[in-house]
């Protein structure tokens, strides 16, 4: 049963991926990584409830706080951004490379 | 344990379908609302995972939460373009194999594992989850309190506009 | 004077005065000439000493000097001299003393200029009496890399156009210009003394001894199995050093390329710190590894005396000429080194001294002749003997040494490396050996004739009636050197009473000895 | 320097004798008790008669010199006597040796004072290139001298000639001596330019002429003559390397005396004139005919001498080598004449000449060796020496045509040793024979009773009518005219005209030297430059492409960057599944 | 006392966020020298207690190598602070409130991670390590570049700790706790899910240590962020993510070792070859740092790989020379930028001749980066290649040597353009106070410590020893 779970949570995680690797918007680019996260706390509680100990619970607890901050820093980034260049794809922030 | 494999599949297909919404539809508005379907989806799980306590915390913060700040900045963002937020998808092939390639690895890996008879099931209790948070993990709560300050006085630094 | 530690003050003097001449100010030319006159009178005259006073009845290492620098790992500054170092140690100062005098004329920033020779130098006397590995791995490091400086500020262009299907990378990486061969030079020795330094921990550790301290390490055993790639790396490595065919490709650009005193101190001493690295690192504590490898070390030595010689008298370059003349008597010193006898060790200690004060003496001639002339171009000089006959004869008298006419220091060497070579396993080495003193004959007096012989041809300002001899300080660095040349040549015991007993203990631990 | 000289002439002749002295101090030392080579001094009859030669024809040089180069600027004078002094203490350290080495060390600075000295006039491209030649020809002979003493020092262990000799008597030379000697035998053969290395010799004639006389004639070039004499107990162990240093030596001498004729200029005669009679001197030594080798070297010596400053005198007076552009001489320079006409004769082995001594002495050795080809070509030798030096007699002094200019008789610094040589060229035997109070032979230490060979009764008649053939055809051809040089030639094929190239020889030389060694020069340095370098250029060329190339992976698209997490992510993973 | 650094930053903390509210911290210099004078105070501090000891039932840990490492990180802050003062007008100045108290917030979640040996804990800092980080590289906002290169970190960031939070939440899965303790005792069962799990944290950490193919936000990052702040994002912060790997996988996951040294060999070895041969073709003085301090990763990397105590105390000494010798070669380019306006390579023509001591200084350092000997960097890469050797990695050592030249290559290229080339202007480049005081601290600790290794290399023995 466990394992049921952990693969519905790694499934997550993937389409998690695929959207942080194909979004072409900012904003997409971080819902993407909300999922993943997500995946991660379904990851967590399953394991703690097919007794891992209660660590699992305060640490989906903690992601989840974690998660809020890092949409907030994120969003503020893409909100600079959108200051300066007018633009949130991510393809064309470029003025760095090589 | 029918039952809950039935109600695990249930909500498997929306948590999967919601989250494949989120990550391919058009519009940004569509995205961020099959986020929210998801996260209340996992919130689901949550309750049938008997942890209650997180399920609420996750539609409260999460769903509600973050989802409002999204669409916050949406509209803010969406105001300062003065256009609609399309958006679209590129190199979805790689995308899909590499994403596809971890998922098969994970996944793998779960299966492989050698697992001992299932456990008996644990239920959270806001009490098991207080006390924890207070005596074993006091100081990585501490830590996390300065966390959220300090993430906040960024973000409200990066967010506000210059005089 | 037996409390005195000389070692550690003809190391340290150079690099007291680079510092003092840092300190000096750009605006006092002269001082800094003269603190760097000082500091090379003061390590030629403790070199003498030390010279002079090694004990020659006894053939260990005397002088010795102990710091200890990283306790933990077992690395200690141990100081000492045998007879083949000390010889060295002689050399060095001879050099540096005659460099200093030969770059009296560097007129663009010669305050940096001396203070980088003079670190240079310590970094050779380093190598030269360090006993243990590591310190004299360290010195290496610092022998090498000044050099990047010298060569990159005050080194000079030649002019080689690339052609053929490899143009694109020449092109690529600027062959010919000075930057180039800078890098080149400083990249290719850093490349060696990576297989050096793996050499070494592989000495520390599989010794068992836990030191690298030379004396410790000769007392450990190796298996041969070891041995013999430790030999391998240590050999590449050094030999890059000391410009073994094929990978003596940095020392024609290199010394090309370089300011005169540096290409004297680098083809005079830094290639035989590689074959000194050779002997006595790698020949010293992998006795067997010595023995097995000798066919190819010996093999590799005529190539490089025949190919060089060839190479030699393709250049037309004179500073490419000489560099290449190098690499065929390199091939000399690394032969006498191969051949495990008596007369080819002591043959290649004197070749590398006489090779030393002869390729020093030659680059300060061919720098005197660049600077008056402004080109390094043979085909664009011709009877310059007799605008400058001092240089002429000085020139003619170093070709002769490096032709091993007798009489001369080089003859010496070549002679006992010839017999060496005879008395080896591989006797045939004599033959191409030998042929390459002829090849050296003809290329090397092909190029006396065109420059300084013939009629003046006419130079860039009418026929080259500005072309003046040697002047002041640059006749007592060409006097000095072409008097040892001659003074060593005829009394060859001076070397050989030091280094035949080290040489003899050497062959003894490899077991050679009849 | 002419005190100098005088000095260690007196101290060379002081030292000579008859009983042998040996003095060696180490040299090259090394562990154990005997050092590995000596130096030291070597004195014998042998090397007294022939320190006596050359310090009595280097005394004479150098005051011929003193008026000879009156004209030169005072540096290049000092130059020149520097040169000559140290050439004279290399003669005689070579003549001292007591050992292969140091024979071997004083044979390479006698070698570097002729270079030096044929480039004398260091300006002229002629001398320049003459002088690296003679470096280049001797230096490939000296390098089979250096590597027969290494190979004999390694199969003995010694270079000392009294160590080697006492092996001879007791028969005790290792197996490979033939090579070792034939090896040696290299040196002699650049050193005293016998066939195919003696190409140097006549274009040496670029230097001063008193030079020509003292090195190129009367001492250095019969080094390689008194190397073999020197070694001559090893050579004796060697039987074959005497009959090839006879066969060669006789083909040297009648090849170079067909070169003499051929020549216009006076002194590459005179050249190819020594080159001819040091094939005699070889053919001598190589029919075992020590004593009368030697004393055909010591006698050449001073007619030689006499020859060449005679003809310095000649060239002195009319400032150009061009013997058809000389001319009734003898009017203007009678005494200049009557010495030259005298070392001819001498040359030409006319009784009673001395050369007809050592000449005769040579043939009856020859003779007696059994070598009959060579004895054939010797004889054919002595009548083309008596027809190419009357030519050169009666082009010069006599002839048709007189000489431009006011050619007038040498000063008497000059003239002085000329007289003196003269001398020793009429009645150098007997002199000498007074003087020792014994024969050559005896002096040699061949034993009591010892002479020179003399041959069958026949050979005197034979071989003074050979030379006197020679003259009167000369007398026909070139003074009276009766026989026309042209028919001369004409009658001779092509002959003339490949002697006139010196049969090709010096080209070929040049084919070797530019399409052998500099050609092969300039592939290694291709192959140097573009191959074993290329290989490093193109790595280092690699690497900083590909940085170049590493660098467009950093695309400064995010989403790339991601890619990079994932990638590398998905790498450890693989590796771990490797791992197992 | 065992918490006393980390209270003592937090106090600053606070301290400055009052100062802020008293309306001072706008103004940079007192904020500034505030935080300084209090991290100079709390690295003496770090020196003169001797606390030692476990806190929380061991899932806090003070031991040699934690204090080891924060020293570490208090000494880099000291000196970007220091640094950060001689910055000229910019947004620095009028907002020092955020821009220290988020280096410090940042500052104490490095401090927490090295001691941490509980995984949320270790989570949580981590987090408040790399948060700050975020903000503070788009902290100049008006600079495009600078904002780009803050959204490029974040994303790449983002997604490593995502990776890291699902490794994490495998290892407390399959170990049935989050104590590190505990996960050892769970490694010896080698179930393959707890491998991967920590594989996942490794892939995680490795983002924050920057290895390949992690480190792909550096050089933008790097370019474009205020050069202060880069000084010691490109040290503190892979200091603490190298204390991550030393706990968790170092520490407490020994005992598939091989897997890990294997792990890093790889690692490292793709680390070094990719920053080398990316540095070459660089033409901005920044990213060349950048590149050649991924390359340094990779050499550090090489510690772990050799995996034993000599291995770690390598690593460890490594940091420190690194420290030195990346923060004076940043703080050189920054003295050199706010002359010239830009950093690129060619600013730094003939700079031997306009300013001597600040060339000197530069070259120092970099052949302090290049390995050379007499300055640190020698020691550092020699102890590194030494423990690697010692662990039998022959190739690996060859490869680090032979890639060592061509990373001496770029930097000479640095040294040409001081020293060869001539400048375009003859005017020296004047060096404000603050950044004058950085670089003759790093200087004279790069020399000292090129000629007197003993100390520090038993120190960081010390710190190690414990680990095996």
């Amino acid at each position: 049963m466990l394992s049921a779970y952990l693969l519905l949570a790694a499934a997550m995680f993937a389409v998690g991926l695929f959207g942080v690797l194909t979004r072409r918007n900012a904003v997409g680019i971080l819902l993407g990584l909300e999922l993943m996260l997500n995946a991660v706390n379904v990851n967590l509680v399953a394991f703690a409830h097919f007794g891992a100990g209660p660590a699992g619970w305060v640490l989906a607890l903690f992601t989840i706080a974690i998660t809020v901050t890092e949409v907030a820093v994120g969003l503020a980034i893409v909100i600079v951004i959108f200051r300066v260049r007018r633009t949130v794809d991510a393809d064309h922030l470029n003025l760095l490379r090589g | 344990m029918t039952a809950e494999a039935l109600g695990l599949g249930g909500v498997a297909v929306l948590v999967l379908g919601a989250s494949l919404g989120v990550v391919l539809a058009r519009n940004l508005f569509h995205s961020v609302l099959w986020l929210a379907l998801a996260l209340v989806g996992t919130a689901a799980l949550f309750v049938l995972l008997h942890a209650e306590f997180l399920a609420a915390v996750q539609v409260l913060l999460y769903a509600g939460g973050v989802v409002t700040i999204v669409v916050f900045a949406i509209m803010l963002t969406e105001r300062l373009v003065g256009d609609t937020i399309r958006q679209t998808n590129r190199g979805i092939l790689a995308g899909a194999v590499v994403s596809a390639a971890v998922f098969l690895a994970v996944a793998g890996t779960i299966l492989r594992a050698p697992r001992a008879p299932a456990p008996a099931a644990t239920a959270l209790t806001t009490a098991t989850l207080g006390r924890a948070i207070l005596t074993e993990w006091v100081l990585a709560f501490e830590v996390l309190g300065i966390l959220l300050v300090a993430a906040l006085l960024g973000a409200l630094y990066l967010a506000r506009a210059e005089e | 004077m037996n409390g005195v530690p000389v070692l550690s003050l003809v190391t340290a003097t150079p690099f007291v005065a680079a510092c003092l001449i840092m300190l000096v100010g750009r605006t006092r030319p002269l001082a800094v000439r003269l603190i760097a006159v000082g500091a090379a009178t003061l390590t030629l005259g403790l070199s003498v000493y030390l010279y002079a006073g090694y004990d020659a009845t006894t053939a260990g290492f005397q002088f010795l000097e102990q710091y200890p620098l990283v306790r933990a790992l077992g690395i200690t500054v141990e100081l000492g001299v045998d007879g083949i170092s000390a010889l060295m140690v002689l050399l060095t100062a001879i050099i540096i003393f005659a460099g200093v005098f030969a770059s009296w004329t560097v007129r663009v920033r010669d305050q940096e200029f001396y203070a980088l020779l003079l670190t240079l130098v310590t970094g050779v006397f380093g190598v030269f009496v360090s006993l243990d590995l590591f310190v004299f791995f360290l010195f290496y490091e610092i022998a090498v890399l000044p050099m990047y400086l010298l060569i990159g500020i005050w080194g000079s262009t030649g002019e080689i156009r690339p052609q053929g299907i490899l143009a694109w990378a020449f092109r690529e990486t600027g062959v010919g210009s000075k930057e180039y061969a800078a890098m080149k030079l400083t990249l290719y020795l850093l490349f060696g003394s990576a297989f050096i330094l793996v050499g070494l921990f592989v000495l520390y550790f599989a010794g068992g001894a836990q030191s690298f301290s030379l004396v410790t390490l000769s007392e450990a055993s190796f298996t041969p199995a070891t041995q013999r790639w430790v030999f391998l790396a240590l050999y590449v490595g050094f030999g890059i050093l000391a410009g073994i065919w094929p990978l003596h490709t940095w020392s024609p650009d290199g010394h090309a390329s370089a300011p005169t005193a540096v290409s004297m101190l680098h083809a005079g001493v830094l290639m035989k710190l590689g074959a000194y690295g050779v002997v006595r690192v790698a020949m010293t504590l992998l006795p067997d590894a010595a023995q097995y490898w000798a066919p190819l070390v010996g093999t590799v030595a005529v190539i490089n005396v025949v190919y060089g010689a060839f190479s030699a008298m393709a250049q037309t370059d004179l500073k490419y000429v000489v560099a290449y003349s190098s690499v065929s008597h390199m091939g000399l010193v690394m032969l006498g080194a191969a051949t495990l006898t008596e007369a080819g060790l002591n043959g290649s200690v004197y070749q590398m001294f006489a090779h030393g004060i002869m390729t020093g003496l030659f680059f300060g001639l061919v720098g005197l002749i660049y600077e008056k002339s402004h080109t390094r171009e043979i085909n664009r000089m011709g009877g310059f003997g007799r605008r400058m006959p001092g240089v002429a004869a000085c020139f003619t008298l170093g070709a002769l040494s490096s032709l091993g006419l007798p009489g001369l220091a080089g003859f010496v060497a070549e002679i006992l490396t010839f017999l060496g070579a005879w008395q080896s396993s591989s006797r045939w080495w004599l033959f191409p050996a030998v042929l390459g003193t002829l090849l050296t004959a003809i290329y090397v007096l092909r190029v006396a004739k065109r420059i300084f012989w013939g009629p003046l041809v006419t130079g860039p300002h009418g026929a080259w009636a500005d072309l003046p001899d040697a002047q002041g300080p640059e006749w007592v660095a060409l006097v000095f050197l072409s008097a040892i040349l001659l003074v060593f040549g005829l009394v060859p015991g001076l070397v050989l009473s030091r280094v035949d007993p080290s040489v003899v203990t050497l062959l003894d631990r490899i077991g050679v000895l009849p | 320097m002419g005190f100098w000289l005088l000095g260690v002439q007196a101290q060379a002749q002081g030292g000579g004798g008859v009983r042998e002295v040996t003095v060696t101090l180490p040299w090259l030392i090394q562990a154990g008790p005997a050092p590995l080579a000596t130096v030291g001094v070597l004195v014998d009859a042998l090397s007294a008669a022939m320190a006596a030669l050359v310090t009595l024809v280097a005394t004479l040089v150098q005051l011929y010199s003193l008026g000879y180069l009156a004209d030169e600027a005072p540096p290049a004078l000092g130059r020149y006597y520097f040169y000559q002094s140290l050439f004279a203490f290399a003669m005689l350290g070579l003549v001292f040796a007591p050992n292969f080495l140091q024979l071997f060390v004083f044979w390479e600075l006698v070698g570097l004072c002729s270079y030096l000295l044929i480039g004398y006039y260091y300006q002229r491209p002629a001398a320049a290139r003459a002088a690296v030649k003679a470096f280049w020809v001797t230096k490939l002979g000296d390098v089979g001298f250096l590597v027969g003493i290494v190979l004999l020092w390694g199969a003995t262990g010694t270079f000392e000639f009294g160590t080697l000799f006492r092996a001879a008597a007791a028969g005790t030379l290792p197996a490979n001596l033939a090579l070792c000697m034939t090896l040696i035998y290299l040196g002699a053969v650049g050193k005293s330019a016998q066939f195919p290395l003696h190409v140097w010799l006549p274009d040496a004639m670029e230097g001063p002429t008193p030079v020509s006389a003292l090195i190129h004639a009367a001492t250095m070039v019969t080094a390689g003559v008194f190397l073999v004499a020197r070694a001559y107990p090893l050579f004796l162990a060697a039987p074959g390397v005497l009959v090839l240093i006879a066969y060669v030596g006789a083909f040297t001498a009648l090849l170079a005396a067909t070169l003499a004729l051929g020549q216009n200029d006076i002194k590459r005669v005179l050249a190819y004139s020594t080159v001819s009679q040091l094939g005699y001197m070889m053919t001598a030594l190589g029919a075992g005919a020590l004593a009368a080798g030697v004393l055909h070297l010591l006698l050449h010596g001073f007619f030689k001498a006499l020859l060449f400053l005679a003809a310095g005198a000649v060239i002195h007076a009319v400032h150009t080598n061009d013997m058809w552009t000389m001319g009734r001489l003898a009017r203007a320079m009678p005494k200049t004449t009557i010495v030259f006409v005298v070392g001819t004769l001498a040359l030409a082995g006319v009784p009673p000449f001395s050369g007809f001594v050592s000449k005769e002495a040579i043939l009856g050795g020859v003779w007696e060796a059994g070598l009959r080809g060579p004895f054939v070509l010797l004889s054919v030798t002595v009548f083309l020496t008596a027809l190419y030096m009357f030519r050169a007699v009666f082009v010069t002094f006599f002839g048709a045509r007189a000489a431009e200019g006011h050619p007038h008789e040498p000063p008497g610094v000059m003239m002085g040793p000329l007289w003196l040589l003269a001398v020793l060229s009429v009645a150098g035997t007997a002199l000498g024979g007074a003087a020792l109070g014994q024969t050559f032979p005896e002096f040699l230490g061949q034993g009591r009773g010892a002479t020179l060979p003399h041959g069958p009764g026949w050979l005197t008649p034979f071989s003074v009518g050979l030379a006197l053939a020679g003259l009167l055809l000369a007398w026909l051809v070139y003074q009276r005219g009766t026989i026309p040089a042209a028919a001369l030639t004409r009658a001779l094929g092509p002959l003339p005209a490949w002697a006139a190239q010196g049969y090709g020889i010096d080209a070929l030389y040049l084919a070797i030297y530019r399409g052998g060694v500099l050609a092969l020069g300039r592939l290694i340095g291709w192959i140097d430059r573009y191959l074993v370098d290329g290989v490093v250029n193109v790595f280092s060329a690699w690497t900083l492409r590909a940085g170049a190339d590493l660098r467009q992976l950093q695309t400064g698209r995010a989403q790339d960057y991601l890619y990079g997490v994932t990638a590398g992510m998905l790498l450890v993973l693989v590796l771990w599944r490797l791992w197992a | 006392m065992l918490l006393a650094l980390e209270l003592g930053v937090a106090a600053l903390a606070v301290l400055v966020f009052l100062l802020g509210l008293s309306g001072r911290g706008g103004r940079q210099r007192e904020t500034g020298l505030a935080v300084a004078v209090g991290l100079a105070g709390l690295y003496a501090l770090s020196l003169l207690i001797d606390a030692r000891g476990p806190l929380f039932d061991g899932a806090y840990i003070v031991d040699p190598l934690a204090v080891f490492l924060k020293q570490v990180f208090l000494l880099a802050t000291l000196l970007a602070v220091i640094g950060g003062l001689g910055r000229p007008d910019g947004v620095e100045r009028h907002r020092a409130l955020e821009y220290h108290l988020l280096m410090l917030t940042s500052l104490l979640g490095m401090m927490v991670l090295a001691s941490a040996r509980e995984l949320v804990l270790l989570f949580v800092a981590f987090e408040l390590m790399s948060i700050p980080l975020y903000v503070l590289a788009g902290f100049v906002k008006k600079d495009a570049r600078a904002v780009e290169a803050s959204l490029k970190f974040f994303l790449v960031g983002s997604l490593s700790t995502a990776l890291l939070a699902y490794g994490l939440s495998f290892v407390y899965g399959v170990a049935g706790s989050t104590r590190l303790d505990v996960v050892t005792r769970a490694v010896a069962e080698g179930d393959p899910l707890l491998i991967l799990g920590l594989l996942l944290v490794l892939g995680g950490v490795g983002f924050k240590i920057a290895a390949f193919p992690f480190h792909m936000w550096v050089p933008d990052t790097y370019e474009a962020a205020a050069t202060p702040f880069v000084a010691w994002l490109a040290v503190a912060p892979k200091a603490a993510g190298f204390a991550v790997l030393l706990r968790v996988f170092v520490e407490h996951a020994g005992p598939p070792g091989s897997l890990w040294a294997g792990t890093a060999a790889l690692l490292g070895a793709l680390t070094i070859v990719a920053g080398n041969l990316m540095a070459i073709p660089q033409t901005d003085a920044k990213r060349l740092l950048a590149y050649s301090g991924i390359a340094h990763i990779g050499y550090m990397l090489l510690g772990i790989a050799a995996f034993s105590a000599h291995g770690v105390a390598m690593l460890l000494f490594y940091l420190v020379a690194y420290l030195f010798s990346n923060m004076g070669a940043f703080m050189v380019v920054e003295v050199v930028t706010q002359t010239e306006g830009s950093s690129a390579l060619r600013t730094f023509r003939g700079l031997a001749q306009r300013s001597p001591a600040l060339a000197l200084a530069m070259l120092l350092f970099l052949l302090s980066l290049g390995g050379i000997p007499f300055v640190v960097g020698f020691w550092a890469k020699l102890y590194v290649l030494w423990a690697a050797a010692q662990a039998g990695l022959y190739g690996l050592v060859l490869l680090a040597a032979l890639l060592t030249v061509v990373a001496l290559f770029y930097y000479l290229l640095v040294a040409k353009q001081m020293y060869v080339d001539l400048p375009a202007r003859p005017t020296a480049v004047p060096v404000p106070p603050a950044l004058a005081l950085v670089l003759a601290v790093s200087a004279v600790a790069v020399v000292l410590l090129g000629l007197y290794p003993g100390p520090l290399v038993d120190l960081a023995l010390r710190a190690a020893a414990p680990l095996f």
